[in-house]
């Protein structure tokens, strides 16, 4: 649960961070503000609309987008500052399926995931602009499975909604980061896909061009750290070395 | 100037769009009424209750419906089971999402026009032998007209524009459940989207604009009368 | 017929009125606010009484005690609403029809196209409400509600709206209605020579309350009327049976005991017993011989009241007739000092036949 | 003081009526749909006119030509509607006091408590329109009117709604509007007591068409009338200066040429010359010696002419009063040829003192 | 029961969803009166402009206001400069994109009750001398009670459930731009954040609630006429 801050606490960096890393950096920002006395506010949006929103002018100092290419969007129109820019963390691509049904399947070319699907649907993000979705579309295509398990993708705004409705039970399989499936009990893992059928699942951070807190190097440095890089093991997530 | 997927879209929207608004408006006009006349223990309830698809943030709409009315969901299984209506990951609970996102908007509209009845005329309509339910559909009927179509036209815009509860009930299929919206916001999560969307906003717009003109005939047709009571 | 027992409070107002029609037409009388409009609304079914029973015929409406109440729609009884109530979005034609739906086909007494041509709206049968004269509208309610052949017709000031001649038409087809279709009708109106003419009761409501009622020639007596200052409104209701007709000028001679009475009608047939309204302001009386003047109608009295006003310039002279009948006429004080008449007296009273409204001759209607 | 000349196209309803009101008022009359209502409108500025110049005093209010036209609201216009119009969520008061905040204090001529005395609305200031009968709406709507003091009144059947006593009582209120506070009135009636005392120009409209226009003796002299076929709505009017007044009576005594007529009320002064309003039907003619009868009015006149019926039962009789106006007496075509009535004979009219209507006697209003 | 960071949703909730239906409701009754009596070429455009919130997902909606409004928007640039007016990421501008998309709710349904207003007694007012602004305001306003308040509501129930344009315009800072909506959104970002999100929708609801019962009463009152013309 989110802590507000309190009286005492001065006001620390303000971080634009991509939805599915909430649970993570909350954790986190508590640690931080307990060592720094410090309060972190954190909006919690789509990447893409956190992209636009610095664009605009917004008064982050920190973004951490949930994949490369808005990253490589506000570097581009020169928003962050390029020295500060790290690939924080990464993740693992996975198929899960409701707890139900616990099974077990090796993602490997010439798996019978379409059959196994039958006329269920297979829910992952929308695999034109959600994240998710293109890492599973690129990693079916790899595996030669994209033909036959296409016409069974139920695509999603956020993985998040994916991940519901397998534990729902409504989709017979998912395609969710691990980090995600390790947060649903409901769910199990059926696969995790190779790490090479996929490009690499990164979520990258920058101090923004514009940040006037003092704070922001002290907090991406605070990310680094190795308090962070627990809460974000515990998660499911890779840290990635740099 | 369209993919062929942009076209399905704007196919499944207008489809979604009609069978939403017209799906619902029975009952809309039914609750419409219930609201305007009805003097009932509970009124304030139901009133309540047909707000909340505009109180509610759409995700959660969507959540509800897909606990409601998904495979495995209350009513879903049992419609699923004996009728052989289903809703998820079709077309229909697009429908369904745009029925129920519109119809609070649909709801309002309607029973303005029934409040604004002068019930001496229904009360003419009665001692000249005309059940009730004759006279609401001979009098009381007609003369909500514009606040019927007017409902119409906000839930059928309602239905163009609607995304959040219909992506999180039915999610995306292209064909099945991508409306205009859907696609749109698709493109918006795209760098370098930004005219895709423009694009089929402005077809969006188009629609409902051709709607809105539609309407706006249709009472002027109905008010030959003059206009007014 | 109509069996009317309500009681009813809307605030500082409050009705309680009982009084019985039969099959002819009853008329609410009375000044502007004091119910009647409420009591229409009773017997539609549009209000309901807070106590009270309502019947007609043998159709018991309302009932609080054993808690009837018939809906408006269940009641056959066709209301002309003061303001017109047409349907704005029907074509007049479509207004007209609207009621015939639910009269089924043995019961449509009236005709459409007598309606339409009495009333004179056929020129706007294609017309929509909004475009019709206030005269018009009150037209096409009338004929709306003549149109369904109710079991009882409620007009609420149906006329009022209309210049005189379109009264004078419509006036013999109401008639009809209650005489060839036998539709009892309860009949709102301030018109006087309606009142007398239509009704074989008459009931005064005066806030909220009956103040009389009875036949026209006694509720509408002058004694009763005197105190409302309308000397106008004061009518003898006089009988007797046709003696004979002149179709050369057009008028009929009816025999009374008291001598006989010229009016300027030609009745259905002699020997038919008719009612004639004689306005006590058209009475005067004489001591002349027969032929002294154009006044064709002369009957002979006895003096049997003089009331004076303190103050005011009128004299109500009370006659007894020959035969039992008593006709009241008013004179100015000046004239009663002048002729120096007294009770007692017998006098001749003079009757203008050009002065008896058409409207107020009737032949008596079905009790 | 009011020129209006205007043409409006309908559909098939074409309105092209010219006239001019004097300071008084002036009386529309006509049958339902002949474009009273679509005047009245005209001249309030709610209705645009296709062609036609409005002028109220030394303002132009509409001049098509010159692209002149006025707004509702600048034309300080008095209209009462033939359907009260009240807001319905004001206060009978506040209804009242509406257009009072646009008159300035200065030309607040009428008395709020007047008005609602005459009205007799004092107990329904505090109610909503929804709570009142129809006769109260429309007094209501007449005392809104009333109280913008406005340069100009409009109308239309404001009395239709209303009981006989309530009219009697309003009367001689709008005559004060008319007299005391010189508001010019455009009034529009179906009854021809009210047109007659009222009016100085009488307008008769027919089919959008102006069909006759002048003084009400002109305008509703029998001769015009009687193709309508209404003999009531038929009047002489006689003017005389007054030449004695009985309080004792109650009666004033008109001198005439042709005689002394007794009308019962008391005039303000004597030496004043005042219009009297005669209907055709209390007309009785005569060759007897006065005193016989208990009628008080008697005038000399020759026959000027006789107009029958030629089916139905009357006869119109024209006399020429000594002096020169003129008299119409309505008989039966009996009474005719009974009494061997014909042109040029002397005889002696005469005319029942109740039987003139107070409000058919008035002071002949500035012109 | 809420924790800190949830009673500030709250209450930002209810400043914006009152600010946003306050601020709307003046441009949306003008607009409505517009829409209603006004004869005038591109009217229908207008009634298409005011409909385009409804008809464009949200997401576009709360981009074209980033991009109108933003800090550096055409708009915003020139509201900061001139009259100190801040939209971007502040409460502010969750406000604007709250009434943005309640505002074509709200015109349609003062527009519905203005055409229910029977022009003879906006009439009647003139010939007493009231001046049109004057009349609209006496008679015509009032008169249209009921579809003001009833617009009213509809604007502040959707500005309670408005959130993809909002988190889109002004993202979603807690204290800031953090309404209720984006709170629950970010609950269902969250594992487990179910019941939250379910905290967080009965409040809105109940708060949407209140607001209806209160609206009823007020029309009510209002209504103390008998209810109709
Ligand atoms: N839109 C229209 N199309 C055709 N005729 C119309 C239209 N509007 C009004 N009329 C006609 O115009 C005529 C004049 O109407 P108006 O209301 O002025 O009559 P009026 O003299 O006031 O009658 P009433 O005494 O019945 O009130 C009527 O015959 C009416 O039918
Ligand atoms: N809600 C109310 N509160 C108080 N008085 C009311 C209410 N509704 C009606 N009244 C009163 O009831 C009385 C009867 O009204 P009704 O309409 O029956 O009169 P009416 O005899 O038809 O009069 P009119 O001839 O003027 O049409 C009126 O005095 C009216 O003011
Ligand atoms: O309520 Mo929305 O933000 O229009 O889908
Ligand atoms: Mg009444
Ligand atoms: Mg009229």
């Amino acid at each position: 649960v989110p802590t507000a801050p309190v009286a005492a606490e001065t006001a620390g960096p303000t971080v634009f961070a991509a939805a599915s890393m909430k649970t993570a950096l909350d954790e986190i920002d508590a640690l931080y503000t307990k060592a720094t006395g410090k309060s972190v506010t954190v909006s919690y949006a789509a990447s893409s609309a956190l992209a636009k929103q610095i664009e605009q002018g917004a008064p982050a100092d920190l973004f951490v987008s949930a994949d490369i290419p808005w990253m490589d969007y506000v570097a581009a129109k020169g928003l962050i500052r390029p020295e500060t820019r790290v690939d924080l963390l990464g993740n693992a691509l996975v198929l899960i399926a409701p707890l139900s049904q616990p099974e077990t399947l090796t993602l490997a070319p010439g798996a019978p995931l379409a059959a196994k699907i039958g006329d269920g649907k297979l829910a992952t993000g929308d695999i034109a602009s959600v994240p998710v979705g293109k890492y599973a579309k690129a990693a079916l295509e790899k595996l030669g499975l994209w033909a036959e398990v296409q016409p069974k993708i139920a695509g999603t705004d956020n993985v998040r909604a994916a991940l519901s409705l397998v534990a729902r039970g409504e989709a017979r399989y998912g395609i969710v980061y691990a980090t995600d499936a390790k947060s649903e009990p409901k769910v199990t893992v059926v696969g995790t896909f190779p790490t090479d059928s996929h490009p690499p699942i990164v979520y990258p951070v920058a101090i923004t061009k514009d940040s006037t807190s003092p704070d922001a190097a002290a907090y991406l440095a605070f990310l680094k750290g190795p308090e962070a890089a627990k809460i974000f093991v515990d998660q499911g997530f890779t840290i990635l070395k740099p | 100037m369209f993919s062929p997927e942009e076209w399905t879209a704007i196919g499944l929207s207008l489809k979604v769009g009609t069978i939403a608004t017209l799906g619902a408006l029975p009952l809309a006009v039914a609750v419409a009424w219930l609201l305007a006349r009805g003097r009932f223990p509970g009124k304030a309830l139901i009133d309540g209750l047909v707000h909340l698809p505009l109180v509610l943030p759409p995700v959660v709409t969507g959540y509800a419906l897909l606990i409601l009315f998904g495979r495995r969901g209350v009513f879903g299984a049992a419609l699923a089971e004996h009728f052989g209506i289903v809703f998820s990951f079709r077309w229909t609970g697009a429908a369904l999402a745009a029925g129920v996102m519109g119809f609070p908007l649909m709801v309002r509209a309607i029973r303005l026009s029934f409040e604004a009845i002068d019930d001496r005329i229904e009360q003419a309509a009665a001692t000249l032998g005309a059940p009730p339910l004759w006279v609401f559909a001979t009098v009381s009927l007609p003369l909500a007209a514009r606040g019927i179509v007017a409902g119409a036209v906000l839930a059928f815009a309602k239905a163009l524009g609607e995304f959040g509860a219909t992506i999180t009930f039915v999610s995306n299929i292209p064909g099945q459940t991508q409306t205009i919206p859907a696609a749109i916001y698709s493109y918006t999560q795209t760098p370098g989207g930004d005219l895709g969307a423009l694009k089929l906003s402005l077809v969006a717009a188009a629609i409902a604009f051709a709607a809105l003109i539609l309407s706006e005939l249709s009472v002027r047709r109905a008010g030959r009368d003059g206009g007014r009571r | 017929m109509i069996d009317v027992r309500v009681e009813l409070a809307r605030n500082a107002f409050r009705l309680d009125v009982a009084f019985a029609g039969d099959g002819g037409v009853t008329a609410l009388f009375g000044p502007s606010g004091c119910g009647k409009t409420t009591v229409i609304r009773l017997v539609a079914g549009l209000e309901r009484p807070d106590r009270g029973r309502i019947v007609l015929g043998d159709r018991v409406l309302v009932d609080t005690e054993r808690g009837v109440f018939v809906p408006p729609h269940r009641r056959r009884i066709g209301l002309v609403f003061q303001d017109a109530q047409l349907f704005p979005h029907l074509r007049v034609a479509t207004n007209l029809a609207y009621g015939r739906f639910f009269t089924r086909p043995a019961d449509r007494a009236v005709s459409r196209d007598a309606v339409v041509q009495v009333l004179g709206i056929d020129h706007l049968l294609g017309r929509f409400p909004a475009t019709l004269s206030g005269g018009e509208k009150q037209r096409v309610a009338i004929g709306r509600a003549l149109l369904m052949s109710p079991d009882l017709l409620l007009m609420d000031e149906p006329l009022a709206s209309l210049d005189e001649e379109r009264k004078r038409e419509i006036l013999p087809f109401v008639e009809r209605l209650r005489d060839e279709f036998a539709i009892p009708i309860l009949y709102v109106s301030h018109a006087v020579e309606e009142v007398v003419r239509l009704a074989s009761t008459v009931v005064r409501l005066d806030a909220g309350h009956v103040a009389a009622i009875g036949g026209a020639a006694e509720v509408l007596a002058p004694t009763t009327l005197a105190h409302a200052g309308d000397r106008f409104g004061a009518v003898s209701v006089l009988s007797g049976k046709v003696a004979a007709l002149d179709p050369a000028h057009g008028v009929s001679t009816i025999a009374h005991a008291a001598g006989s009475i010229v009016v300027p009608r030609l009745m259905a047939s002699v020997g038919m017993t008719v009612r004639v309204v004689v306005h006590a302001t058209d009475v005067a009386l004489g001591r002349l011989p027969d032929g002294a003047t154009s006044v064709r109608t002369t009957l002979a009295g006895r003096i049997a009241a003089i009331t004076s006003d303190v103050d005011g310039p009128f004299a109500l002279v009370a006659l007894d007739l020959a035969g039992g009948e008593r006709l009241y006429a008013y004179l100015t004080r000046l004239a009663v000092d002048a002729m120096q008449l007294a009770v007692g007296q017998s006098v001749t009273a003079l009757v203008k036949a050009v002065s008896i409204d058409e409207r107020g001759v009737a032949g008596v209607p079905r009790a």
